[in-house]
């Protein structure tokens, strides 16, 4: 018994400690799974329970690990998976997002009346694989991280199967998710093969030996692999023009699938982005800047164009979801450390403000009242003051208007640009606020200006509050004094290999 | 000296509106209490500067500066000089009286009203106080929001369309603002965004570099202002807003944009002769066709507060013009017709506002011979309407005196220019006022519409009194001026102060009573003349 | 093992069953033939896995290519659950049916 | 030359059902030619010295995953399938995109492996391997290794949620 | 120390705006006879502190008559650059300035003010608004003396404006009436297009001498050797008569004044015949330093001066409106004032503007009470025979007319005469021009005497019923004026007639002395012509009233049959020159043309600015640029979000729900991607 648990210890203090917060997670989530099966149908909700216990020990195991790597970053399993600030960082993102999702599901399942463990366990799982995501450095535990978390949200997105629409949205993201991960493996392969080796650090030391003899920017090769992976990558940030799946699924999905895909997977995908657009692609740096800037600019314009005219919330969200990575591939362009940081706050409050926003149109949901419609706002601060002062706040900072989280990340964006003397690319950037805030004030309107023909207020449980409470409090809290979260961006930076130091 | 009288002006409002959160929403009048009590409050707190603020100081005053968000240099700082003296008290008069003014105006979702109001103050407070360029472009963006929310929530009908007109226009101008900003910032090393130091870092730079940033402040604060070509969300939101909503729209947040081109945009200006000048008639050009501009349009407008709105366009017309003139006289004769136009515009909505309430049109066809029902109204009115078009005695002839005064200085043709502004003036707002007040009442509705009460008294005398200070004397408003003026101009145009200094000549020697003179005429004068100067 | 087969046509191989794929992806209604499409594509995939396998002389592309299998399945399995989903409810497996969501 | 026709003859294979299996209009054709295309992959698999591979390939490819697709084409495949059109609108669209891109790739592939260093190591000196496979696969590859035990659980869960009338 | 009176001028002005402030605060209180009694009261007082102020001033010696009291700086200095390139503190002062002219002034102004004031509590009575109508005249008495007694130009033009504003306010007193109020704005939009030339004159001064005090202006022109007719000067004076022909009613801004006979004849005297309309005299006057160095400023003076009073003269030979016939009188002998100044002779305008203030209220005032006995008819076609029943008014009314008219012994006389013989000097053509004048200015005030008070009468049968004399508190003012008419002129007694002119020797120290050294040296060449040139002026005058005589009591067919012989003449003379119709032809009916053909306009628009002469050009331009704002730049903006919006739809349209061409879009995205690398390859 003895040797057992020292066995275990052993184990724990080993390579095992860095997925500890894995680990648990998908206890949790197989711990949902046979539970499921014991609880009536009116006791569903300590599913969410058990969910949000695993989220806050993941959590708890996190932060020790934070504690762990102040000497230093760690990896494991073979140089597999790394342990590093970057992955602190997105994890706690992670694990914020699944707990304000998994906080404002309760209600919305049960009025769907598709309230099932699996629900939970899928969200854990996906967590799982995000996590693998931004925490491997292996091109096949980032590839499985990846599609562990995509097949989590096609079926997550596809729950309410008595839905045309979830269904349909289902479909969508599985047909284009599949094609697109067929493209990013491609890629991936093409990867390996360039770099002799699955590992990141392996492939990255090959890429900057092998950019002493061919310049990058003729490299065809490394170009090739550039574009298939990135490709793969915009197509799960829903960059233009890999976008169109993100309005369709959006509208589909369950909304609280909406906001975690919105949200959890874009950050997830970003990680990834960098982590490779920062190693292995690094060489190619000055290669990749300009089509990433077109990318950028693309989404922008199109994201905001097509969400001026929209009459659906998650729709015009959906939209606006892709004018916000435009701006955060812009401080990917920048290739600063102040674009780094910004785009490490920009997805942070973006996480918060859209889960908000979302939790919005969620807390409309009703029997007989889907919801998501901008006419089903109309006179919602009469119905509901609370709630639309809250939209309000959320509206604010996605648009970025101070005093809010999204301001200071769209401040950031422009810093990196103007730093790295991209001006044109500045103005267009700040310019796009104008027509974004046309239409987010269109739901403000809806919300603020219009009377209303339905008298019902929503009601709001105690999870929808509490995640409500979180989320605009973040999003006030980082607007008016954001020295912490600065600090926390900071924090995210990685220097991998020397890259960005040398500068 | 360390003290807080700056923040705890900027922040009574604010204290103001979050307590006022915790208010049923039920309980009107409570709100409305409460909201006057703040807004007098507002008021009242700022008064100690009155006789604290120190003329003929330099640099700023009242300093107060902590860090804020340290990793990127932006720093709680506080400061005023006599420019934004002089506008913190405009905007706290002014927001007091808005308050008062919407007492029985709003009738619906009071609670929201009077949060937003009380929020307003905050943002236009802060823009005047601060020293540091993000607290600024925080402020300055913060008070977008409660004004849409006035115009769209409270607005007549178009309402929705001018708000987000009012609030895109000048979004799209802070933004490339906020991008000059970062130049800035980036250009004197990404330290501090202090604006002091900032802009005296701008002395440094290339003509090149500083033009940029010159037009890149220009569009935030044109639109603002508003100067020409950029002036059309001006009457729709003026329009549409409600009483109080445009009294605070013309009294102090227009003035943003005069006092970002004094404080930001002329030190800025390139120092290379022909650079400046160029950016100089443009700047010239387009206020004087602001100001005629303003004017004409006015002539053609049906509806009251259009009328109005059309001619702050001509009066700001004016507030351009002398800011680039570069002259000590245009610029306080800027800042002081700011404040004119703060009060005698303020005042003009509120008499709008009072004939609106009571008739609910603002179509001049609607009104006629209201001098005889309301009589004391006629009076205030009269006064208004004649401080507004610049007779002497009265506020608005001070500033536009003095700013033509500093524009003659530099070129004649446009002071006179100007001038035909002043004409135009006096025809739309005089037959404005024929239109409504005089004649016989035509209209059934207007026979016994009641006379002012002591409520719309109250907003309208301490303006009245303020016009009528300001016409008879003004020298303290140009003592607090003299010192930031004088730095100014020292710095943007400062050949200005090296001229030789002309002394009126001491009274000469009466000549002889009759100089025998043989010659013509003319050659008599000429003779003395040589003769003064040869002593 | 006279005469190695070049890279090249490793990869040239791959690249058809690629094209071939993304083809069926894009030309085709069939959404079953879309996933078979798909399962093209990553097939295509571990053939260069494979190919760079051997010429690197190590065994990681191998491996590599036993999870891209492993992921093809799991697709294909949570694909035709959708699929039949998606049947269930619609009464056809044509991809331009599907647009009740658009614009 | 035996390696150069078995790898001929695969590569043939593979590409001409693989053509078909886009092409036919029978589904259940598709799904037979997808199961030739597999095959002959898993030839050339071979003929590469991977033969674990080859056989999972064959098992877990054609055994599993196409019974499920055969079996799914069945559930959902009426009769009505064959009278339909095969293709969509924009297919001559998309199939000059897609040739392009081929193309493109094709390009950046002759030229970029043209004279430029691939890391080839021992090249060609692959020895049969399964036993390697195995153990790299349980020692390097443990974590992914794990990580796919959790992907087919949720495939699992998927399907069973999916496909379930009730759950 | 200095003397009670000049230590308190700025009571002066002061109390009149007590008066005005009480009456506009609680006036409406108050019972009629207690405002009669502050108002009146308070100008009387005003007048007693004037006299003892000019008392007290004529003690001093002549050289030092010279008298500033600063109360407070008004516009604080401030640093300026002048033209000269040199700095110089601007400066205004809230000062008085009390020397010859102003104690002129200030007497004719409350001496003439407080009859009038008197007079009006007769006249108004009856009148609603009472209290409004004394708090104004008590306002406009305040700017009135501070126009005149400021010591700078900035001061003098808050008078300036103060002045305009009353008269604004008086002339609209009947606000019911639409041609009132009309008539009001249009009085207070021509002056203001004077004004802004007064101001740039303003500025203009102070830019070039670095100074506006009054006091320094000489003696900075003499330090800025400036040479005689500068061009600098020279515009000076030309702007500064732009705003003088705007308040004193010269051409071509004149045309308000004939139309501010609708508010109360009281103020018509006050303001548009006695006291206001003569403020451009004394404005010139006051900058006649300024004035002597600039010769075709002067002449530019005289020769508008001249053509006025013929102009004006002419119209007023057929006009029927008896108030009418006096503006045109009014705006005539303002002519000749500017012809004074012109010619250099600023006493004799000074003079003339004295005497005629004295006459001219008189005549109004009467004209008043005749209006008051008719129930308020004003066309002398309704009049006549009138001697009789209203004696006083009758006879003092003559009294005033022969004053005017230039007959000797009485005021009219001697300053006229003066006038011409100085104009003669300059320029014989002008004297010609004034000589004509005077002669029909004889023949149309006593057409208006004949067809008033001689004649049949020809009122209406239920006015006449009511014909009474007016109380005394309106009588005994025209009688005081009647004195004042006569023996008026007595102070220039000139010295061609054995008089010593004491009013010129008065005036001598503030006029620049380089002009008097040349009106000295010509007066004494010229005694013998000057027995001439006064025998022809009275003989003109006097043939005038001759035929004046025969017209209208003798042969009243005359006039009609002259109408029917020169019908054009008479039609143009009594359309006055078609002036009005020449407006709406210009502006308002093509306007109006305009406005019905677009559609556009608004007819209110046309009809009330039009009639003004700010015109249709004004509107038009008003027009297209309400056109260019709604279409063009809201335009644009509206365009803009309306692309967008527009735009919008076709980036949806690309979402076409499809799977297929989603995926097409992938494969597009990366084709484009690599494209884009491969580029370069391909070169």
């Amino acid at each position: 018994m003895h040797a057992i648990l020292d066995h275990l210890r052993n184990l724990l203090s080993g390579d095992v400690r860095l997925i500890l917060p894995q680990i648990q997670l998908v206890l949790f989530g197989l711990g949902i799974l046979l539970t499921d099966f014991l609880l009536e149908k009116q006791y569903k909700s300590w599913n969410a329970v058990m969910a949000m216990l695993g989220v806050g020990f993941s959590g708890f195991s996190l932060w020790q690990l934070r504690g762990a790597i102040e000497g230093g970053d760690m990896v494991a399993f073979r140089a597999s998976i790394i342990t590093d600030h970057f992955f602190i960082f997105f994890g706690f993102l992670f694990l914020a997002a699944t707990a304000l999702v998994i906080l404002l599901s309760v209600k919305y399942l049960e009025i769907e009346e598709e309230h099932h463990g699996e629900y939970y366990a899928l969200m854990l799982f996906a967590t799982v694989g995000m996590m693998f995501m931004v925490q491997g450095t292996d091109l096949i535990v980032q590839f499985i991280g990846l599609e562990t978390m995509a097949i989590s949200f096609y079926i997550l997105v596809g729950f309410l199967r008595r839905d045309k629409r979830s269904n349909e949205a289902a479909l969508k993201y599985l047909l284009l998710g599949g094609f697109s991960s067929g493209i990013l493996a491609y890629g991936f392969s093409i990867l390996y093969g360039l770099g002799g080796s699955t590992n990141l650090f392996s492939i990255t030391s090959t890429l900057d030996k092998r950019a002493q003899s061919i310049a990058p920017a003729g490299d065809l090769l490394l170009l090739l692999a550039f574009v298939t992976v990135a490709a793969g990558l915009f197509f799960k940030v829903a960059a233009v023009p890999f976008h169109q799946w993100a309005p369709d699924v959006y509208e589909g999905a369950p909304t609280t699938i909406t906001a975690y895909v919105s949200v959890a997977s874009k950050t997830a995908s970003f990680g990834l982005l960098l982590r490779l657009f920062q190693t292995a692609f690094w060489p190619a740096h000055a290669s990749w800047q300009m089509p990433v800037a077109a990318i950028a600019l693309a989404s922008l314009t199109l994201g905001n164009f097509a969400a001026i005219t929209q009459t659906n919330i998650k729709r015009l969200l959906a939209y606006s979801s892709i004018s916000h990575v435009g701006y955060v591939l812009l401080g990917v362009v920048a290739q600063n450390d102040t674009g780094l940081k910004g785009v490490a706050f920009y997805l942070f409050a973006y996480t918060f403000m859209n889960v908000g926003a979302f939790a919005v149109v969620i807390i409309l949901r009703r029997k007989g009242l889907i919801g998501d419609e901008l006419e089903d706002l109309n006179g919602l601060s009469q119905r509901s003051p609370a709630a639309a002062v809250l939209l309000l706040i959320f509206m604010l900072s996605l648009a970025g208007i101070p005093p809010t989280a999204g301001f200071i990340g769209k401040y950031y964006i422009f810093l990196s640009l103007v730093e790295s003397r991209h001006y044109w690319l500045a103005l267009f950037a700040v310019l796009y606020v104008v027509p974004a805030v046309y239409y987010y004030f269109r739901i403000i309107v809806h919300a603020w200006l219009r009377k209303t023909t339905d008298p019902i207020a929503p009601v709001i449980s105690l999870g929808q509050t509490v995640a409500l409470t979180v989320a605009s409090f973040v999003v006030l809290a980082a607007g008016l004094y954001p020295e912490p979260f600065i600090r926390l961006a900071q924090y995210s930076l990685f220097l991998p290999f020397g890259h960005l130091s040398g500068r | 000296m360390h003290n807080h009288i700056l923040s705890v002006i900027l922040f009574t409002p604010l204290v103001g509106a979050i307590l006022a959160l915790f208010i049923p929403r039920e309980n009107v009048n409570a709100h409305r209490v409460w909201g006057n009590l703040f807004g007098f409050l507002g008021l009242i707190v700022s008064l100690p500067l009155l006789w604290r603020f120190h003329i003929g100081a330099s640099g700023f005053q009242f300093k107060e500066d902590v860090a804020w968000i340290p990793s990127i240099g932006a720093r709680y700082t506080l400061g005023i000089d006599g420019i934004s003296f002089l506008l913190i008290m405009l905007t706290t008069v002014l927001g007091a009286i808005a308050i008062l003014s919407s007492w029985s105006a709003i009738q619906t979702r009071v609670k929201e009203y009077y949060i937003l109001m009380l929020l307003l103050q905050v943002g236009m407070l802060g823009v005047f106080m601060s020293l540091d360029f993000f607290l600024f472009y925080v402020f300055w963006e913060v008070m977008l929001v409660p004004m849409y929310f006035l115009i769209g929530v409270w607005g007549s009908d178009r309402r929705l369309y001018a708000a987000i007109k009012f609030f895109l226009f000048t979004l799209a101008g802070s933004v490339i603002m906020l991008l000059a900003i970062l130049a800035l910032y980036f250009k004197n090393g990404a330290t501090t965004f202090d604006i002091p130091t900032l802009l005296a870092s701008a002395s440094q730079y290339t003509d090149a570099f500083r033009t940029i940033m010159f037009w890149g402040f220009f569009f935030a604060f044109a639109i603002k202002v508003p100067m020409f070509p950029f002036h059309t969300w001006l009457p729709d939101a003026h329009t549409e807003a409600p009483t109080a909503g445009s009294v605070i729209l013309a009294g102090v947040l227009l003035k943003m944009g005069t006092y970002g081109f004094i404080r930001f945009s002329l030190p800025l200006m390139p120092t290379d002769h022909v650079a400046n000048h160029h950016i100089i008639t443009i700047m010239v050009v387009l206020s004087l066709i602001g100001i005629i501009y303003g004017a004409l349009v006015c002539l053609m407008q049906k509806d009251m507060k259009k009328l109005i709105a059309y001619s702050s366009v001509s009066h700001l017309g004016f507030c351009t013009l002398g800011i680039f003139a570069l002259t000590p006289h245009g610029l306080m004769g800027s800042v002081i017709q700011q404040i004119n136009h703060g009060i005698s515009t303020g005042a003009l909505f509120l008499i709008v506002g009072v004939l609106y309430e009571r008739r609910h049109t603002r179509l001049i066809s609607e009104f006629g011979g209201l001098s005889t029902p309301m009589p004391s109204f006629a009076t205030v009115y009269m006064i208004i309407t004649l401080s507004s078009l610049g007779l002497p005695l009265l506020n608005g002839f001070i500033g536009e005196f003095t700013i033509l005064r500093g524009v003659f200085e530099v070129s004649k043709p446009w002071a006179a220019w100007a001038m035909l502004g002043i004409i135009l003036g006096a025809a739309y707002l005089l037959w404005l006022y024929q239109r409504t007040m005089f004649g016989p009442v035509t209209n059934a509705a207007n026979e016994h519409l009641p006379d002012l009460n002591w409520r719309e008294h109250a907003t309208l005398l301490p303006l009245v009194a303020l016009a009528f200070w300001i016409g008879i004397y003004p020298k303290p408003l140009f003592d607090v001026l003299q010192q930031p003026v004088k730095e100014l101009v020292e710095r943007v145009n400062p050949d200005y102060y090296k001229a030789e200094r002309m002394k009126i000549p001491a009274k000469l020697p009466a000549p002889a009573s009759s100089t025998p003179t043989t010659a013509a005429a003319p050659a008599t004068p000429a003779v003395t003349a040589s003769a003064a100067g040869s002593k | 093992m006279t005469g190695a087969i070049p890279m090249t046509h490793y990869l040239l191989l791959s690249l058809a069953l690629f094209t071939i794929g993304v083809v069926g992806v894009v030309t085709r209604r069939n959404v079953i033939i879309i996933l078979m499409s798909i399962e093209l594509i990553l097939n295509a995939v571990n053939i260069n896995l494979v190919a760079f396998s051997k010429m690197a002389g190590v065994v990681d592309g191998q491996v590599f290519a036993i999870f891209i299998i492993t992921d093809a399945a799991a697709e294909a399995a949570v694909g035709l659950g959708i699929i039949i989903a998606y049947f269930r409810n619609r009464e056809t497996v044509l991809a331009d049916e599907m647009d009740i969501l658009k614009w | 030359m035996a390696n150069h026709l078995i790898f001929y003859f695969f590569a043939g294979l593979a590409v001409v059902s693989a053509i078909l299996v886009v092409t036919v209009r029978n589904t259940v054709h598709s799904a037979i030619f997808l199961i030739t295309t597999l095959l002959a992959t898993a030839g050339i698999f071979l003929q590469l010295h991977a033969q674990f591979l080859f056989i999972v390939q064959i098992i877990l490819y054609i055994g599993g995953i196409m019974v499920l697709f055969i079996f799914v084409i069945m559930l959902v495949n009426l009769d009505v399938a064959l009278h339909q059109i095969r293709f969509n609108r924009q297919w001559v669209v998309a199939l000059v995109l897609a040739l392009v891109l081929a193309a493109e790739v094709g390009f950046a592939l002759k030229v970029g492996a043209k004279g430029v260093y691939l890391p080839s190591g021992q090249s060609g000196q692959m020895e049969p391997n399964t036993e390697m496979v195995g153990s790299v696969l349980f020692q390097n590859y443990m974590l992914p290794f794990e990580i796919a035990s959790i992907l087919l659980l949720v495939a699992m869960i998927g399907a069973v949620v999916m496909s379930k009338k009730k759950i | 120390m200095t003397p009670y009176f000049l230590d308190h001028i700025w009571l002066i002005p002061l109390l009149p705006l007590v008066g005005a402030l009480v009456m506009l605060l609680f006036g409406k209180r108050l019972p009629n006879s207690f405002v009669s009694a502050i108002c009146v009261g308070l100008v009387f007082l005003s007048f007693v502190f004037s006299v003892g102020a000019v008392w007290q001033l004529s003690q001093m010696p002549a050289e030092a008559r010279h008298f500033e009291k600063v109360m407070f700086q008004w516009v604080p200095a401030g640093p300026m650059h002048m033209d000269s390139g040199k700095i110089v503190d601007f400066t205004a002062e809230w000062g008085y300035l009390l020397d010859p002219l102003s104690s002129v002034m200030i007497l004719v102004v409350t001496g003439v003010g407080f009859l009038i004031h008197f007079y009006s509590i007769g006249y108004m009575g009856h009148e609603g608004g009472y209290y409004r109508f004394f708090g104004y005249m008590n306002l406009f008495m305040f700017s009135m003396l501070t126009l005149v007694l400021a010591n700078n130009m900035l001061l003098m033009f808050v008078g300036w404006e103060g002045v305009g504003l009353c008269s604004y306010l008086l002339i609209g007193f009947y606000f019911l009436r639409k041609s009132a109020s009309d008539a009001g704005k249009k009085a207070f939009i021509v002056n203001r297009v004077g004004d802004t030339g007064f101001l740039l004159g303003l500025f203009l001064t102070a830019a070039t001498l670095g100074t506006i005090k009054f006091s320094e202006l000489g003696d900075a022109i003499t330090a800025g050797h400036f040479a005689y007719g500068a061009p600098a000067l020279t515009a000076i004076g030309l702007l500064l008569f732009v705003g003088a022909t705007g308040k004193s009613a010269q051409i071509p801004l004149y045309v308000w004044l004939p139309d501010a006979m609708e508010g109360p004849t009281p103020v018509s005297a006050l303001i548009h015949a006695a006291t206001m309309v003569t403020a451009g005299v004394y404005m010139v006057t006051r900058m006649n330093a300024v004035y002597q160095m600039a010769p075709l400023a002067l002449e530019v003076v005289a020769v508008i001066g001249a053509v006025t009073a013929i102009y004006a003269a002419s119209m007023g030979l057929v006009q029927n409106d008896i108030k009418r016939v006096l503006a045109y009188s009014t705006i005539s002998q303002l002519g000749y004032m500017f012809l004074a100044l012109g010619v250099g002779a600023f006493t004799a305008g000074i003079f003339h503007l004295m005497t005629h203030a004295f006459f001219k209220a008189l005549l109004f005032l009467g004209s008043g009470s005749v209006i008051h006995a008719l129930s308020g008819e004003q066309d002398m076609r309704r009049m006549g025979a009138m001697w009789v029943k209203i004696p006083t008014t009758a006879k003092t009314f003559l009294v005033g007319t022969i004053a005017i008219a230039g007959i000797p012994p009485l005021a009219g006389f001697f300053s006229k005469d003066e006038i011409l013989g100085k104009t003669f000097k300059y320029s014989p053509a002008l004297w010609i021009v004034g000589f004509i004048t005077a002669g029909m200015t004889a023949f149309y005030m006593f057409r208006l005497v004949n067809m008033t008070f001689f004649g049949k009468s020809r009122v209406d049968h239920e006015v006449e019923h009511h014909i009474h004399e007016s109380p005394s508190s309106m009588t005994v003012p025209l009688m005081i004026l009647a004195v004042l008419s006569v023996i008026g002129g007595w102070i220039g007694w000139p010295a061609a007639l054995g008089g010593s002119n004491r009013f010129e020797h008065w005036l001598a120290p503030v006029i620049a002395k380089h002009g008097e050294a040349m009106e000295e040296t010509a007066a004494a060449h010229a005694g013998s012509i000057e027995y001439v040139l006064m025998f022809a002026s009275v003989l003109i005058a006097l043939a005038g009233i001759g035929l004046a005589r025969r017209f209208y009591i003798q042969d009243p067919q005359i006039p009609a049959r002259l109408a029917a012989n020169w019908p054009r003449l008479y039609r143009l003379l009594y359309r006055k020159y078609y002036m009005d119709e020449i407006y709406d032809a210009l502006f308002v009916n093509r306007g109006k043309d305009l406005g019905t053909t677009l559609g556009a306009f608004d007819r209110n628009v046309i009809d009330g600015l039009g009639v003004d002469g700010t015109g249709w050009l004004t509107r038009f331009t008003s027009t297209v640029s309400m056109w260019w704002d709604k279409w063009i730049v809201d335009g644009l903006v509206n365009l803009s979000a309306w692309v967008a919006q527009l735009l919008s739809y076709p980036v949806r349209m690309l979402q076409t729900g499809l799977v297929s061409s989603y995926a097409l879009f992938i494969v597009l995205g990366a084709l484009l991607l690599l494209g884009y690398y491969l580029k370069p390859m391909l070169r």
